[in-house]
């Protein structure tokens, strides 16, 4: 009895294996096949990280529609990264931001010979001379014809299929005032105000902000609430120019040279003047090696150039760079002074738990992977003189969220927790879009989109094929759909908001034809779309 | 042994019991009629399956899921059984009738303590439960420094020391009936004396009715007044234990006296053919007909109800017909 | 001795046919017992169906899984698309039946993989003890240690995308618990008499871990294995949402389920319908598994 | 003697946090990536030299196991390393995670065992029955709804339409109470803060709903069907030959044998849940320490990482003690340490 019991038993897995097998002959069967490299027909894999998937899919699915045999496939970044540089992929979605509006931080990085962000390995040593030129040029016309002749031979050349610059999507509550979305994805509340109350909620789509110290971040996200608490020299008009804040006035004797002559009567929040000692401390403790709590600062690089920051008076600062760097002054708006008395007193570690500047807002409390709180400073210079309003904040308290889920910031806003909702991803506007109570602003964005191809490697090493995906690929739908018309095309790898672009470039057009002709040259096989 | 009263502390007639599984209904009592009197014995001898644990387990109202009681009725001490519910079931419970189960190690709690558990039955049925109490219960069924036993979880006894206290529990509250279902099986042969002679003695000092489920005759031939023979369901013989095993009228309980083994020396072990009933089967006429040696082809049309035969009964076709009468050359091999 | 052998050798040959036979009859046997278990056969039906559904798709479904039609994003159920279309204009149907393919495939095979290496090892382990069984129990006393999560992630960052990738990632930990199962199974079963008498009747090692022991000690594992299937399409959700998952080419309810929940507020049916379709799989294959355990074990415990 | 075998587990511990230790180690350097890299970002304009001196700095440059064993030296002294990511200390950043997620995981496990527990033995007890069937069909629901979906529909219903619950957070600006433990719960008790006490109270609800639901399906079906099987059992049999009333032998008698099994499984989703549960953190913006391994794992912040995942190996191994103590105590047959 025991026995047949032990085998009724096994018999269980009988039809389970039946049922296993018959389903895996009949799925592998019918499954997407990986694409195989045959002969003439084209074969491309596309990498993208998850949030540019759907873009990916499109950009596959338009792809097979002429023939080719397109897959997208979805990879953490670091993996992505670490195999493209192997020169292992063929074709992959990268994204990079510039922080100066300048192709000194976008086209250098990604277009110079052997540059960090170069993925796609493009190497031209006329581009390379043209853009280092341009880099120590002084005068901003010469700058400017010196990038258009850039754009001409990338835009020839087409070292990725080139994109669209994404724009900077956020949603408020309608009771909010004198906000804007800013270009750099920073959010700046000193003239933002709140119907009916004086306290605003932000929701920011990010897990945590770094530090609250200026000298140790690195990423955007951090500095959006630093900028809040604390100033810099200098600042950005809404359009990207650079005017004074902390600074009253700058002066470039020569293009090495910057001296700064810095407003009188500006408090920190702890009552201590803003001096010139407080900027060369500021810097100082940036350029020097194991500077802040015996590790160095990560902003060293964005200095740049820079040698050294010499007092002269009171209020007048030197800076001195070693070679000419005309993208400095943007390059100060992210530096923010921090009070020299107080960080050598409290330590860098106590100044990062509580933080003194002379911005708008003074810290209060809070966790940075959790909610940051900032109360209005009473005694604020007021800000740029030439943006206005100037003068103290217009709400007295100020709650920064962690929020990283963007469905998550959507409900919030809807259920009136969060005045604020930073980055909305483009998509998902339609859900607030029959929500009385909310608003959705965006404004042309830093970062440029594209698709980066391996020229290094058959086939993108032949320019042809690279012109025919440029032109296989319709962006404007997927523009107009996945991203919900706010992004822009881009004729190359610049982007409208930054310094010499050529608005008369126009991007390549879709034309599956040309695409296929060109493809056809190029001798693989490949058809027209039948419907 | 204590010598029966006349009053009955249990009675049941006609009952019947249905299971009401997946795989169909499986009557396993099919009309029992059963009688015990004060101070009486009485044993329940049977096969496995063939219906005697149920007949136990529904005069306590225990019958598990999805078992059932379909028609039928049981008297304890005058009480309508069936037609209690709630506190007088509790009542009755441990309290008019105890059980003692096969398996002590399975049948006390692996978690309590016997202290506990002897003091839950106690004070369920609202009598002081002190420790003395206690103490004089495990004394009476023999166990050895009691103080500390009841401190004792159930798996540090051994398999006798548990079923005596769980004789001790069922003697807690004086219950007029003792229903012992296999209380020895699971024990072994010298233990298994032991605690029938606790369970005789418990008789005897106190009057304690006892019904003993077994499915061995030689425990039931020497520790019952009565016996009630059971197969399929139904009682098939009943009387005194002398009269049954001397002189068993119907096939099925001279088969199994013909199993028990003896000492004597060339005599064969006579096993019963074939399979014990299917219960899940109808069976219009005698279940027993398929393994049976006299059966005629009668058998199998109707069922015979309890025939009464002197001071005993059986359910046979074939009792009082002639060719009937070679019982005694059948019992000459036996034992007597 | 080599007629001895012979005789052995035959007679083992006699007893694996008997063996057989008795496999076909409670085969039978278990089937028509399962098949009055009513929400057993609910369930079969069901799974069936589903199955049915996943290899016929290209016959049944209306549109092709990847075809999309931008214009047509959003389109709610009931128009063009009887269950809407999602985020790129491609039909929800559609998707949900191939969908179906790989999903199941996903549960399937992870569980399948685990269960094999896990009940090897565990039986392997718990049979012959010693420095093999304790070197197993202390390595995945650590693996259990481990969160699951930040295994797949680290395995899919190590491996790269791709659907066997995703199995593997998955297997990473999988097998854990049913070596658990397996070896306390085997510590069980090996002391009883029936072990023994293998031992006594000469039969070889692998012999009584196959045949004896194991007969014994797969049900738990079956039964938690139908359980995982949905934890383990479940789990494939979790990895699409953190950006790791399946090629986006190839439809999974899990990452249609990801895809869609943050149109909720707009587009319910987006990841609703393949949540829907996912509690209904589960359910039913748990209800055909506990069918099973309750035919063939009553006494085993499930969860 | 207990004491001594309760001892000798814990030192069982050891080698399996050791293991842990060394697992976690090499698993994080065989992920490709670089940590500097990372750190780095979009940086233009970096050097060589700052690479490698960022590098040396955080002693990447060095032979993997002279890293190993400086690794395990520091975190013997209890130095958990710096986090590249997050420019702070390790210890600091998991001591501010901890609480957070354990209160998460505190609150989940017990809406789960108010929901199993009941649900488990009614369901046990009314096998077959139309709640027994339903209830497993909920369970089934609980399994496998992804918690992402179920957290976004938690907070569409009851926070964007009814309004009731706050949609995420831990609490509201202002109703934080004063830092005692860093439990709110906790510390708004021990500071006597009311509104605090009901606001953190809110903002719990939903998250331990969200990741409550799968091990509440788990609980109650094993509560379940180890309830089944003690019911079968002959104590429970006995209990009612007893004259104990109904109530009590299914309390005392079947439901106290059927824990051993609901311990075990309650143990083990404990374990997962003091893990940290990247997604419902994310949905639910709780500063925990799923989100913090996670953002760890991708911005490969070895030091990070490796302390995370020696805390969850930590409370994994604790919480596996104290249900091995539980046992003993369940089942008296049992020596801590001997369960299969």
């Amino acid at each position: 009895m025991t026995h047949m019991r032990n085998l009724q038993r096994s018999v269980v897995l009988v039809p389970v294996a039946i049922l296993a097998l018959a389903l895996f002959v009949g799925v592998s069967g019918c499954a997407p096949k990986e694409p195989a490299v045959t002969g003439e027909t084209l074969s491309i894999v596309i990498d993208c990280e998850a949030n540019r998937k759907d873009e990916a899919e499109a950009v596959a699915s338009q792809l097979r529609n002429i023939g080719i045999q397109a897959e997208a496939r979805t990879w953490e970044w670091s993996a992505m990264k670490a195999e493209f540089m192997e020169g292992n992929r063929q074709l992959y979605m990268t994204d990079w931001g510039s922080s100066y509006f300048d192709p000194f931080d976008l086209a250098i990085p990604k277009l110079a010979t052997g540059e960090r962000g170069n993925y796609s390995f493009y190497s031209n040593p006329e581009v390379d001379d043209l853009l280092s030129q341009a880099t120590s040029a002084t005068d901003d016309e010469t700058r400017k014809a010196l990038y258009f002749e850039v754009q001409d031979i990338i835009y020839k050349d087409c070292p990725w299929v080139f994109g669209y610059c994404l724009e900077e999507t956020a949603a408020a509550s309608t009771k909010v005032g004198g906000w804007r979305v800013s270009m750099d994805s920073r959010i700046n509340l000193h003239d933002v105000t709140v119907e009916g109350t004086g306290t605003i909620k932000i929701g920011l789509g990010i897990d945590k902000i770094v530090t609250m110290d200026p000298g140790n971040y690195r990423d955007r996200d951090t500095e959006t609430v630093i900028r809040n608490v604390f100033d810099a020299l200098v600042t950005r008009t809404w359009d990207g120019e650079v005017i004074p804040e902390i600074a009253e006035s700058w002066e470039t004797p020569d293009p090495t040279t910057y001296v700064f002559k810095i407003r009188e009567g500006i408090k920190f929040h702890n009552g201590e003047a803003l001096d010139a000692d407080d900027v060369v401390f500021t810097f100082e403790r940036i350029l020097q090696e194991n500077g802040i709590g015996g590790q160095t600062s990560p902003r060293l690089g964005l200095l740049g150039p820079l040698a050294s920051v010499v007092k002269n008076d009171d209020y007048t600062v030197t800076f001195t760079l070693e070679n000419p760097f005309p993208v400095f002054p943007q390059a100060l708006c992210h530096f923010q002074i921090v009070p020299k008395d107080y960080v050598t007193e409290v330590g860098d570690a106590g100044f990062a738990e509580k933080p003194v500047g002379a911005g708008p807002f003074m810290f209060k409390e809070g966790r940075l992977d959790d909610q940051v709180v900032l109360t209005r400073f009473e005694d604020y210079y007021g800000g740029a003189p030439d943006l206005p309003p100037v003068g103290p904040a217009r709400i007295d308290t100020v709650v920064f969220r962690m929020m990283p889920d963007p469905a998550t910031r959507v409900a919030a806003l809807k259920a009136g927790e969060i005045h604020i909702a930073d980055k909305l991803p483009p998509d998902m506007a339609d859900s607030l879009s029959g929500d009385p109570n909310a608003k959705v602003e965006s404004v042309p964005g830093t970062r440029t989109y594209g698709i980066e191809f391996c020229l290094t490697k058959p086939p993108f090493d032949d320019v042809k094929v690279r012109q025919a995906l440029n032109h296989a690929i319709d962006w404007d739908t997927i523009i107009a759909t996945i991203y919900g018309g706010k992004a822009t095309r881009l004729s190359t790898a610049f982007i409208p908001s930054g310094f010499g672009y050529n608005h008369d470039l126009k991007p390549y057009e879709y034309d599956p034809a040309k695409a296929v002709e060109l493809l056809r040259e190029a001798g693989f096989n490949v058809s027209l779309p039948t419907e | 042994m204590a010598a029966p009263g006349d009053k009955e502390v249990l009675s049941i007639k006609g009952l019947q019991v249905c299971y009401r599984t997946d795989r169909g209904p499986v009557r396993a009592v099919r009309g029992v009629d059963l009688s015990v009197r004060e101070g009486e014995i009485v044993g329940l001898v049977g096969e496995s399956g063939c219906g005697k644990s149920a007949t136990l387990l529904s005069v306590m109202r225990l019958l598990p899921f999805p078992g059932e009681i379909v028609a039928g009725s049981i008297e304890v001490d005058g009480t309508d059984v069936l037609a209690l519910n709630g506190k007088g079931l509790q009542a009755l419970r441990g309290g008019t009738v105890a059980m003692v189960f096969q398996d002590p190690m399975s049948t006390l709690n692996p978690a309590h303590q016997i202290g506990a558990q002897m003091k839950e039955a106690l004070r369920v049925h609202g009598l002081p439960s002190t420790r003395s109490v206690l103490v004089d219960l495990l004394k009476e069924v023999g166990i050895p420094s009691p103080e500390t036993v009841l401190g004792y979880y159930p798996h540090q006894l051994s398999g006798g020391m548990q079923q005596r206290v769980m004789i001790a529990i069922s003697l807690s509250c004086r219950p007029k009936l003792i229903l012992a279902d296999e209380p020895t099986t699971a024990l072994d042969v010298t233990i298994e004396a032991q605690i029938l002679d606790l369970l005789r003695q418990i008789n005897r000092d106190r009057g304690t009715a006892i019904v003993l489920v077994t499915h061995n005759l030689a425990v039931a031939s020497q520790f019952c007044h009565r016996i009630a023979v059971m197969y399929a369901g139904q009682i098939v013989e009943e009387g005194s234990v002398k009269d049954v095993l001397s002189r068993p009228l119907h096939p099925y309980t001279r088969g199994l006296i013909g199993c028990i083994p003896r000492f004597r020396k060339g005599v064969p072990l006579t096993p019963i053919r074939g399979q014990v009933a299917d219960l899940s089967e109808n069976h219009e006429g005698c279940a027993f007909y398929p393994r049976c040696d006299k059966a005629v082809p009668g058998c199998l049309e109707t069922l015979e109800s309890l025939l009464d035969a002197g001071d005993r009964m059986v359910r046979c076709h074939r009792y009082g017909v002639p060719e009937y009468g070679d019982v005694a050359a059948a019992q000459d091999s036996g034992c007597s | 001795m080599i007629r001895g052998e012979s005789t052995q050798a035959s007679v083992r040959r006699r007893l694996m046919r008997l063996r057989l036979r008795l496999w076909a009859e409670s085969a039978g046997a278990t089937l028509k017992r399962l098949g009055r278990n009513k929400s057993a056969v609910a369930g079969a039906v069901v799974v069936t169906a589903i199955v049915l559904a996943a290899v016929l798709a290209p016959l049944i479904s209306p549109y092709s899984p990847d075809k999309m039609n931008l214009n047509d994003r959003f389109s709610p159920p009931g128009g063009e698309y009887v269950l809407g279309a999602d985020h790129l204009g491609r039909d929800v149907l559609t998707r949900i039946l191939h969908g179906a393919r790989v999903s199941i495939l996903v549960g399937l095979i992870t569980v399948a993989i685990s269960i094999f290496t896990g009940g090897v090892l565990g039986v392997l382990a718990g049979y012959y003890g010693g420095t093999l069984d304790t070197f197993m129990s202390r390595l995945t006393e650590v693996l259990l240690a481990f969160p699951y999560l930040i295994f797949a992630i680290g395995a899919m960052a190590m491996l790269g995308p791709g659907f066997w990738n995703l199995v593997w990632a998955l297997c990473f930990k999988g097998w854990v618990e049913f070596f658990r199962l397996a070896r306390a199974g085997v510590l069980a079963e090996k002391t009883k008499e029936y072990v023994e008498a293998a031992k006594v009747l000469g039969r070889s090692d692998l012999e009584i871990m196959g045949f004896e022991i194991l007969p014994n000690i797969v049900n738990p594992l079956l039964v938690v294995g139908t359980l995982r299937m949905g934890t383990m399409m479940v789990m494939e959700a979790s990895l699409s949402f953190l950006g790791i998952g399946i090629p986006p080419r190839i439809p999974t309810w899990g990452s249609m389920i990801q895809d869609g929940y943050r149109f909720i507020l707009n587009a319910w049916w987006l990841s609703t319908f393949p949540g829907i379709i996912l509690v209904a799989l589960v359910l039913s294959v748990n209800l055909v598994g506990e069918g099973l355990r309750e035919v063939l074990d009553p006494d085993l415990q499930t969860f | 003697m207990r004491g001594v075998k309760i001892l000798e587990r814990a030192l069982a511990a050891l080698p399996i946090m050791l293991g842990v230790c060394i697992v976690v180690f090499l698993f994080m350097r065989l992920l490709p990536g670089d940590p500097v890299d990372i750190m780095l970002g979009e940086a233009s304009n970096v050097t060589q030299e700052e690479i490698d001196a960022l590098r040396s700095q955080f002693n990447l440059d060095d032979p993997l196991h002279v890293q190993l064993a400086s690794y395990l030296m520091r975190v013997l002294k209890g130095d958990l390393g710096y986090s590249i990511s997050r420019s702070s200390n390790v210890g600091k950043l998991l001591l501010e995670a901890l609480p957070a997620t354990v209160e998460l995981a505190l609150a989940a496990i017990l809406i789960a065992l108010a929901v199993a527990v009941p649900l488990g033995i009614i369901t046990a007890v009314k096998h077959k029955s139309l709640i027994d069937r339903s209830s497993m069909a909920c369970s089934f629901l609980g399994i496998s709804m992804p918690a992402f979906w179920l957290g976004i529909v938690l907070i569409l219903i009851f926070s964007v339409h009814l309004k009731w619950l706050p949609t995420s957070g831990r609490a509201t600006y202002g109703l934080v109470p004063s830092h005692v433990t860093g439990f709110y719960v906790l510390d708004s008790i021990l500071t006597g803060n009311l509104p605090a006490l009901k606001d953190s109270l809110r903002h719990l609800v939903l998250p331990s709903i969200a990741l409550g639901a799968a091990p509440a399906a788990v609980i109650t079906r094993i509560i379940r069907s180890s309830m089944l099987e003690t019911l079968r059992k002959d104590y429970v049999t006995y209990a009612r030959a007893k004259g104990v009333a109904e109530w009590a032998v299914i309390i005392k008698h079947a439901f106290r044998n059927a824990l051993i099994p609901a311990v075990t499984v309650t143990g083990l989703e404990i374990g997962g849940l003091l893990g940290g549960n990247m997604v419902v953190e994310t949905i639910f913006g709780w500063p925990g320490m799923g989100r913090l391994v996670v953002d760890g794992i991708f911005s490969r912040d070895y030091s990070l990482v490796q302390g995370a995942v020696m805390v969850y190996g930590l409370t994994f191994v604790t919480v596996n003690l104290i249900a091995d103590i539980l046992y003993t105590w369940l089942n008296p047959k049992l020596v801590v340490g001997e369960k299969v």
